[in-house]
């Protein structure tokens, strides 16, 4: 927990309102300095660069999402949760790309599936030798083996299957890894979060593919597109549209879920204190289970939005770390525990990203930002971590003597 | 030179006062205890001297020296030490290293030299392990020979407590800060306490500040007795005469219905 | 036995337990094969790194995620320091490679020939020149070790965690940006680093030793203890005057510098420095190596290393392509071995159902997979071969999972290995006379009889209510002061429950 | 000197087989996992295929001690270890400049001959003697693509890509960069890392450079994710690569953005010359009786065959299994007839001498890179 007490009433300096405005006058003038005196680039390419940040920022404000969730409920920083985006991506992949699993493989994960399916319903049923519980797990079972084995859908299907999917994989990661920890030191816990990350890796290099894979499902979203606007044309694809909406969708629906419904009430109570809401009746492992099933869907979103983002995926031991921890980043810049914070976090660090590079290009021996694009992340995470730890829209967190 | 001079000490918590212009002074060699009901600020007030928490506004002077503005060890350099209302030792460290890490502030050896265990260093050592002997003696017998290299959570509350307050000895402070000694203790256990206390002034020569609730305890050891309600300060003299203070009887069993306030109440 | 005899007792057992091992080592390098050599040389590698990272995690409950940049410091400096002449004529006339003339001169032959000691520069004396650089690369290390120990000031538990894992990372990934690449060849780094030094047994266990002698004397020392403070209740610990900026500090910086030495002897055993060699999975090894062990001691932290170099060196017959009925029979009899524990277990906790439809399922498949395994050998399904990559992490992982859930404190928990507990000699647990003073003390009245030897009962004036002042009742120190009053003759009191003993 | 000695008494006290006539076992040290897992089974193919040819040495049976290092040093340096321990008569592979010196260094000190099948940067046979390799060298690979793009492209300006973390791809590109500018040409060098997926960064850089010719001297994981985005960008120059794209996860992984992509690699049949020609072709119809259904039939797979004739035939040259008779009988191997040229290791330092290079056309007319082709234009001897 950060433990420092930033007492209130000493902050005269509006640092909000410098950054705030401050920033973009800074940017907007380096543009033009770039466009009319240097004649190096063109608005063009702004408004592309632009582009790009949007798309890479909300793909980041999707798996930010569930960093700020499970941090809210049980103070944990999910280390496993780049990894349920990896794995969300190639399930998609599988599903949409008629590369069916082989039988083993797909009676593993079905196994595995189903019995988070049948952990679910006990939430709901009481226990687990419920009959409908154990129809509910066998009838999933049958039916995840069918579907993984064999079935090739449309990247709609594939999309919504493999949400529903690592959903249920995030909660059967809770149930076996976290939740003997459930009274332990926090410190324990992301141990335990890091051995998962670990296992999901190298499990998904056997499981999945052990090389990089080409992610392209029979969709006209990623045609290219190419418009002119001030003098310069700018290269994207209709991408450009179906992240940022799809994004929009997702966290609206999160939103309302959080703000309309009694399982959302819950869990802004278990955030705030998890022993008193027990004590007002809130089943909290109902609503943790609930914060693992809603993070990793959205990080299956965000994971197949990666694939067609970049038209491939890297192999599986890989492609989960970066997008993890920058997303980890984007919802500590935000404020770790609240929702907005996690979007305007995963879109700021979009921009930063692709904006410092933009900015400061390539220019006679001056090399240009490109080698720290990764950097970037790690840097404004650690600066942030010690200037204001609560973030951009985070409440103070700290703890008392 | 009064040992502690505390002079209008204010401290806020977003909208709650937790202290008003609080005045008060310890002589050295002296027993003043803080009295009050419960949210009275007298944790707070501990927090303020030992530094947790910086103050508003309002000076608190060791020996003339401020100590507004020191981290926690710098305070205890200075020459204060505390104990805690519930009981913050080192559970999983025996008996004697709770004893001899408060005098790890005094140490003068490098860390190489501990390293290399150089004769300075020995002796160093061989001088803490007296001082934490010394200083455990005075609790008799008990927390001596086996009991120093057991784990602190093996012992009995009532040993607990008897360890917490020779660590706060072994720092090597002047003058102790006790929040509430004597909690959860049974008669015969805080009667010995008191004898203890009154032994650490007389023998020891501390200066004591002491929280506590328990006023037989307050009234047998206490030169004077400073009395705090929402933050102020409402009463100050010897244990006698607050007793009776009109607005102490207030503040702890509230105003009477009829407001017939010429009776004289027997405490 | 006085405390000065026990010491030299100690050194005395230590060095003979020392020379045992050098026999030992002897023994194995002449024809032990050069795999385990390699083990061994790992081991000790390994063991170093894990230690220094123990200081922080362990003693001073601080999880720091970023000893894998510590170490690529150190393996960098050490590399650019000692790799020898050709190999930088080679980087030199590499195209377009980044370094510098000024940055390949950075030698400690150039250093010695510069300061004068051409006795120093002779292949003999290659040794000389790589102590020099380790030691370099160490001190380079500690001074990263410092500017990562800063952030620790404000941040506690997770929070520092993440910062410590964000500074590993940008070590290795800014190592290889035009900024740095002067000093570290860019992305391709140093080949050719010598590598008599990694591989060979005697240096690693020599400098192991030596990380160990130090750990060991700064746990027990004065500074030891304020570190525990720190690790037990950090707020206590500053209210009881330990400078938490400086303990902590240090404590990363001792840290880093041990990895530093580890990072140069990795580089010179794997005879080549390159960034992809100090990947994050260096600390999560340690990590492992750490929990699985122990985090409060270091005996425990040495078996964990040894379970880990086991498991990364002996583990590839896990990793081996065997055909699917094989893989098959193994996840079988896994699943089989799984159900049958969930019965065991049910059975001996007497929890109700015993056979829980979970425990039934597992069973069920486990015994399908088995016998399907078994008899469906020639059957299309089951032909081909597979490979599980990667199966040694996994194995480890889940071995790190289990134990957290399980035993977080590890194996060993905060239990040392020492002399005084090999020979018996508890210090803490009281011989029957102490029992019986103890007991006496607590409950005069009820052990009037049992207390033979009670020469000092408690005082009889104790509780008296109507004693003002009373007698200063407590004899100082353990000898009974022959002139202090007597106490407890005859007065009767109301025996007290001072419950002595009630265990955690 | 205890190195020297310890190898010797290793050697000896593990009943090695160095100097005994017992089986003469070859060590085959392949990236058959991880990201060249594709180069790597090809070219083991290779090697069964000649060991079905030609299986005995010295009138004993050869066997291969085959050991994966897992597209990692660190696996090659356990290889190596492995096959110390084993002693081997030499080692075939890796295939990756970045595996072989992690190999060579161990092998060389231990005294085993290591062959790599195609490893092309020069600092691997640099490292001692007993290294040799079956390709031709970066520098010519990079020349002979700078000159192409020079004289028949016509390109003044070029955008190089580079990955900066791998032996092979930094030499070469340096290689490349160094002739075209020889040749009048402008260059700007941009870097990325393995397994990089987002090259917005790298192609913003090459926009204000509007380049003629792109030389992307990378491998196919990476190249997969680089050329769609290069297209979607709008870059339609002409792409030229090196023997590392000449691997079937290119086209199928890239798609169209492939169409058209030419690549320099390992010369086959139809550009070698005369009887050499032949050779491969009836090489290639025994390979298709072994492996009817292999997906890569290319140089890597000749080149792989030919290490082990080469090996075979230093064996029988020498006579004995004892390795320093073996080495000075491969280090005066004169025109050796093999299914990718003629071999001829006499007067080199392990590079053989006249090696042909082939330039390769991709043709991708599917979108998704399911039929694609690679037709050769021409090749060129390291001789002209």
């Amino acid at each position: 927990m950060a433990a420092i007490t930033t007492t209130a009433g000493r902050r005269a300096i509006p640092w909000g309102w410098i950054f705030g405005l401050g920033i973009p006058a800074l940017v907007l003038a380096r543009i033009y300095y770039l466009v009319n005196v240097v004649e190096v680039r063109d608005y063009a390419f702004f408004i592309g660069a632009m582009v790009q940040s949007l798309q890479l920022g909300s793909l980041y404000a999707l798996i930010a999402l569930g960093y700020t969730m499970v941090y809210g409920i049980i103070r944990l920083i999910n280390f496993a949760h780049g990894e349920v985006f990896m794995v969300g991506a190639f399930i998609s992949y599988f599903l949409f790309s008629g590369a069916p699993f082989a039988l083993p493989w797909a009676l593993l994960w079905s196994a595995v599936l189903a019995w988070g399916v049948a952990f679910i319903l006990n939430l709901w049923r009481g226990s687990m030798t419920h009959p409908t519980v154990i129809a509910g797990g066998l009838v999933a079972f049958a039916a995840l083996t069918f579907l993984l084995s064999t079935f090739q859908v449309n990247w709609v299907a594939a999309l919504l299957l493999s949400m529903l999917f690592t959903g249920v994989l995030g909660v059967v990661i809770d149930r076996v890894a976290y939740r003997p920890l459930r009274g332990a030191p926090r410190i324990s816990l992301l141990i335990t979060a890091i051995a998962v990350s670990f296992l999901l890796q190298n499990t998904g290099l056997i499981v999945f593919t052990r090389n990089q894979t080409p992610f392209r499902p029979e969709t006209d979203w990623t045609a290219f597109l190419q418009f002119d606007v001030l003098g310069g044309t700018v290269y994207t694809s209709r991408l450009m549209f179906l992240i940022p909406i799809l994004t929009a969708v997702l966290v609206t629906a999160l939103t309302l879920f959080v703000t309309r419904t009694r399982l959302g009430k819950a869990m802004r109570a278990s955030a705030q204190d998890a022993e008193t809401a027990q004590m007002m009746g809130i089943n909290v492992n109902r609503v943790i289970a609930t914060t693992f099933l809603l993070g990793s869907m959205l990080a299956a979103a965000g994971g197949f939005l990666w694939g067609l983002n970049f038209g491939s995926l890297n192999q599986p031991a890989v492609m989960g770390i970066l997008p993890g921890i920058k997303a980890f980043a984007a919802a500590v810049i935000g404020g770790i525990g609240s929702l907005p914070g996690a979007v305007i976090g995963g879109l700021l660090l979009g921009f930063l990203e692709n904006f410092m590079t933009a900015l400061f290009p390539r220019q006679g021996d001056f090399p240009g930002l490109t080698e720290f694009k990764d950097t970037f992340a790690f840097a404004l995470l650690i600066v942030v971590l010690l200037v204001r730890p609560s973030g951009i829209v985070g409440e103070d967190l700290s703890e008392k003597v | 030179m009064s040992m502690l001079s505390v002079r209008n000490l204010n401290k806020s918590f977003g909208g709650l006062q937790a202290t008003t212009n609080l005045s008060f002074d310890v002589e050295p060699g002296e027993i003043v205890s803080v009295i009050g009901p419960n949210g009275a600020g007298k944790t707070t007030l501990f927090n303020l001297i030992t530094g947790v928490y910086t103050p508003d506004s309002g000076s608190i002077e060791l020996e003339g020296r401020s100590l507004v503005g020191m981290r926690p060890n710098q305070v205890v350099d200075a020459g204060i030490a505390r104990t805690f209302q519930n009981l913050r030792l080192f559970t999983n460290l025996s008996v004697l290293d709770n004893v001899l890490i408060p005098q790890h502030h005094q140490l003068k050896v490098p860390w190489w030299q501990a390293v290399l265990r150089t004769p300075s260093y020995r002796k160093a050592e061989a001088h803490m392990h007296d001082v934490a002997m010394e200083k455990l003696a005075f609790f008799g017998p008990r927390l001596m020979s086996f009991r120093l290299h057991q784990p602190v959570y093996v012992l009995s509350y009532a040993n607990r407590r008897r360890t917490e307050m020779a660590r706060a000895m072994a720092t090597g402070a002047k003058m102790l800060l006790l929040d509430e000694p004597s909690a959860g203790m049974n008669p015969k256990e805080t009667a010995e306490i008191t004898q203890i206390i009154r032994r650490m002034r007389d023998e020891g020569g501390y200066t004591i500040l002491l929280v506590e609730h328990k006023m037989n305890l307050v009234g047998e050891i206490s030169d004077r007795v400073v009395v705090l309600d929402y933050g102020q300060k409402i009463a100050e003299g010897s244990y006698k005469d607050v007793v009776n203070d009109e607005k102490v009887l207030e503040a702890y069993l509230g105003k009477r219905a009829d407001d017939d306030a010429s009776e004289e109440v027997e405490l | 036995m006085s405390d000065s005899r026990t010491r030299l007792r100690n050194v005395m057992l230590t060095l003979g337990v020392g020379a045992i091992v050098a026999v030992l080592l002897a023994l194995v390098e002449g024809n032990g094969g050069a795999k385990l050599n390699d083990t061994l040389a790992l081991f000790a590698i390994w063991g170093i790194a894990a230690l220094s990272l123990n200081l922080v995690n362990g003693t001073t409950g601080i999880l720091s995620l970023g000893h894998h940049g510590f170490m690529l410091i150190g393996g960098y400096v050490t590399s650019l320091l000692i790799v020898p002449a050709d190999v930088r004529e080679r980087i030199a006339s590499q195209a377009r490679s980044d370094m510098t003339p000024f940055t390949l001169s950075l030698s400690v032959e150039n250093a010695f020939n510069a300061v004068g000691l051409q006795a120093l520069t002779t292949p003999e004396t290659l040794w000389v020149r790589f102590l020099v650089a380790l030691l370099v690369g160490g001190f380079v290390a500690m001074i990263f070790g410092l500017i990562v120990g800063i952030p620790s000031l404000r941040l506690k538990g997770d929070y520092l965690a993440i910062v410590t894992f964000g500074f590993g990372e940008i070590i290795r990934l800014s190592a290889s940006t035009s900024l740095f690449s002067p000093f570290t060849n860019g992305a391709l780094g140093f080949a050719g680093v010598p590598n008599d030094f990694g591989k060979s047994i005697w240096w690693t266990f020599a400098i192991l030793g030596l990380t160990l002698f130090v750990m060991t004397k700064i746990k027990f020392s004065s500074f030891g203890r304020a570190l525990q403070g720190i690790r037990e209740d950090e707020i206590a610990a500053e209210a009881m005057g330990v400078n938490l900026a400086r303990s902590k500090v240090l404590a990363f910086a001792i840290s880093a510098f041990f990895a530093g030495i580890a990072g140069g002897l990795w580089v010179s055993y794997l005879s080549a420095a390159r960034l992809d060699f100090f990947l994050f999975f260096l600390t999560f090894f340690f990590l492992v190596a750490i929990s699985v062990g122990g985090t409060g001691s270091y005996t425990g932290v040495l078996m964990g290393v040894a379970v880990v170099v086991f498991v990364q060196q002996y583990g590839d017959p896990l990793e081996k392509t065997y055909g699917l009925p094989v893989w098959f029979g193994v996840i079988g009899s896994l699943i089989l071995i799984a159900a049958a524990g969930g019965w065991l277990y049910r059975k001996t906790r007497r929890m109700r159902p015993v056979l829980h439809p979970l425990v039934v399922v597992l069973g069920l498949i486990g015994l399908g997979t088995l016998l399907f395994a078994i008899f469906g050998q020639n059957s299309p399904a089951l032909d081909g071969t597979f490979q599980a990559f990667g199966m040694r992490r996994i194995l480890l992982a889940v071995l790190l999972i289990v134990i957290m859930a399980f035993r977080p404190e590890g194996i060993m928990s905060r239990a040392e290995f020492s002399w005084a507990w090999a020979l018996r000699e508890r210090k803490d647990q009281p011989s029957d006379e102490e029992r019986a003073q103890d007991a006496w003390l607590s409950n005069p009245d009820l052990n009037r009889g049992s207390a033979t030897s009670s020469e000092d009962p408690l005082p009889a004036s104790l509780t008296a209510e109507d004693a003002p002042n009373a007698v200063p009742f407590l004899e100082r120190g353990t000898k009974p002061d022959p002139d202090e009053p007597r106490y407890g003759e005859g007065r009767d009191w109301q025996p007290e429950q001072d419950d002595e003993e009630e265990g955690r | 000197m205890a190195k020297k000695l310890f190898a010797l008494l290793a050697a000896v006290l593990l009943g090695g087989t160095a100097f005994a006539q017992g089986p003469v076992t070859i060590g085959v040290n392949l990236e058959l996992s991880g990201r060249f897992a594709t180069i790597g089974n090809a070219t083991l193919q290779g090697i069964e295929v000649a060991r079905e040819q030609m299986s005995d040495a010295l009138g004993q049976e050869v066997e291969l001690s085959i050991c994966d290092n897992q597209t990692t040093p660190e696996g090659s340096i356990n290889c190596a270890a492995r096959f110390v321990d084993e002693g081997v008569i030499g080692v075939l592979g890796p295939i990756s400049s970045t595996m072989a010196i992690a190999a060579a260094n161990p092998l060389e000190e231990a005294g085993v001959i290591m062959i790599s099948t195609s490893s092309t940067n020069p600092a691997t046979t640099q490292i001692g003697e007993h290294i040799f390799r079956m390709a031709y060298t970066d520098d010519f690979q990079g020349k002979v693509a700078a000159r192409y793009a020079a004289d028949d492209l016509e390109a003044e300006r070029a955008v190089v890509f580079r990955q900066q973390d791998d032996d092979y791809s930094f030499g070469l590109a340096g290689f490349f960069a160094e002739e075209f500018e020889s040749l009048g040409g402008e260059t700007i060098t941009l870097d990325f890392v393995s397994n990089t997926v987002d090259f917005s960064a790298q192609i913003n850089d090459a926009r204000g450079f509007d380049a003629d010719v792109i030389y992307y001297s990378g491998f196919c994981a990476e190249g997969a994710s680089l050329m769609p985005q290069l297209r979607q960008q709008g870059f339609n120059q002409q792409i030229l690569g090196a023997d590392a794209s000449d691997d079937s996860q290119c086209p199928v992984g890239g798609g169209e953005a492939f169409d058209g992509y030419i690549l320099t690699g390992f010369g086959g049949a139809d550009v070698l010359s005369g009887d050499a020609a032949a050779r491969a072709e009836d090489f290639a119809a025994f390979f298709d009786v072994v492996y009817p259904d292999a997906a890569d039939f290319n140089g890597f797979t000749l080149a792989g065959a030919d290490s082990y004739n080469v090996m075979v035939q230093a064996v029988n040259n020498a006579g004995s299994a004892d390795p320093d008779a073996v080495l000075d009988a491969l280090q005066n191997l004169e025109g050796y007839p093999g299914v990718s040229g003629d071999i001829t290791y006499a007067g080199t330092d392990g590079t053989p001498a006249d090696r042909t290079i082939a330039f390769f056309q991709y043709s991708v007319p599917g979108a998704d890179g399911s039929e694609w082709t690679k037709s050769s234009l021409f090749g060129i001897g390291t001789g002209q």
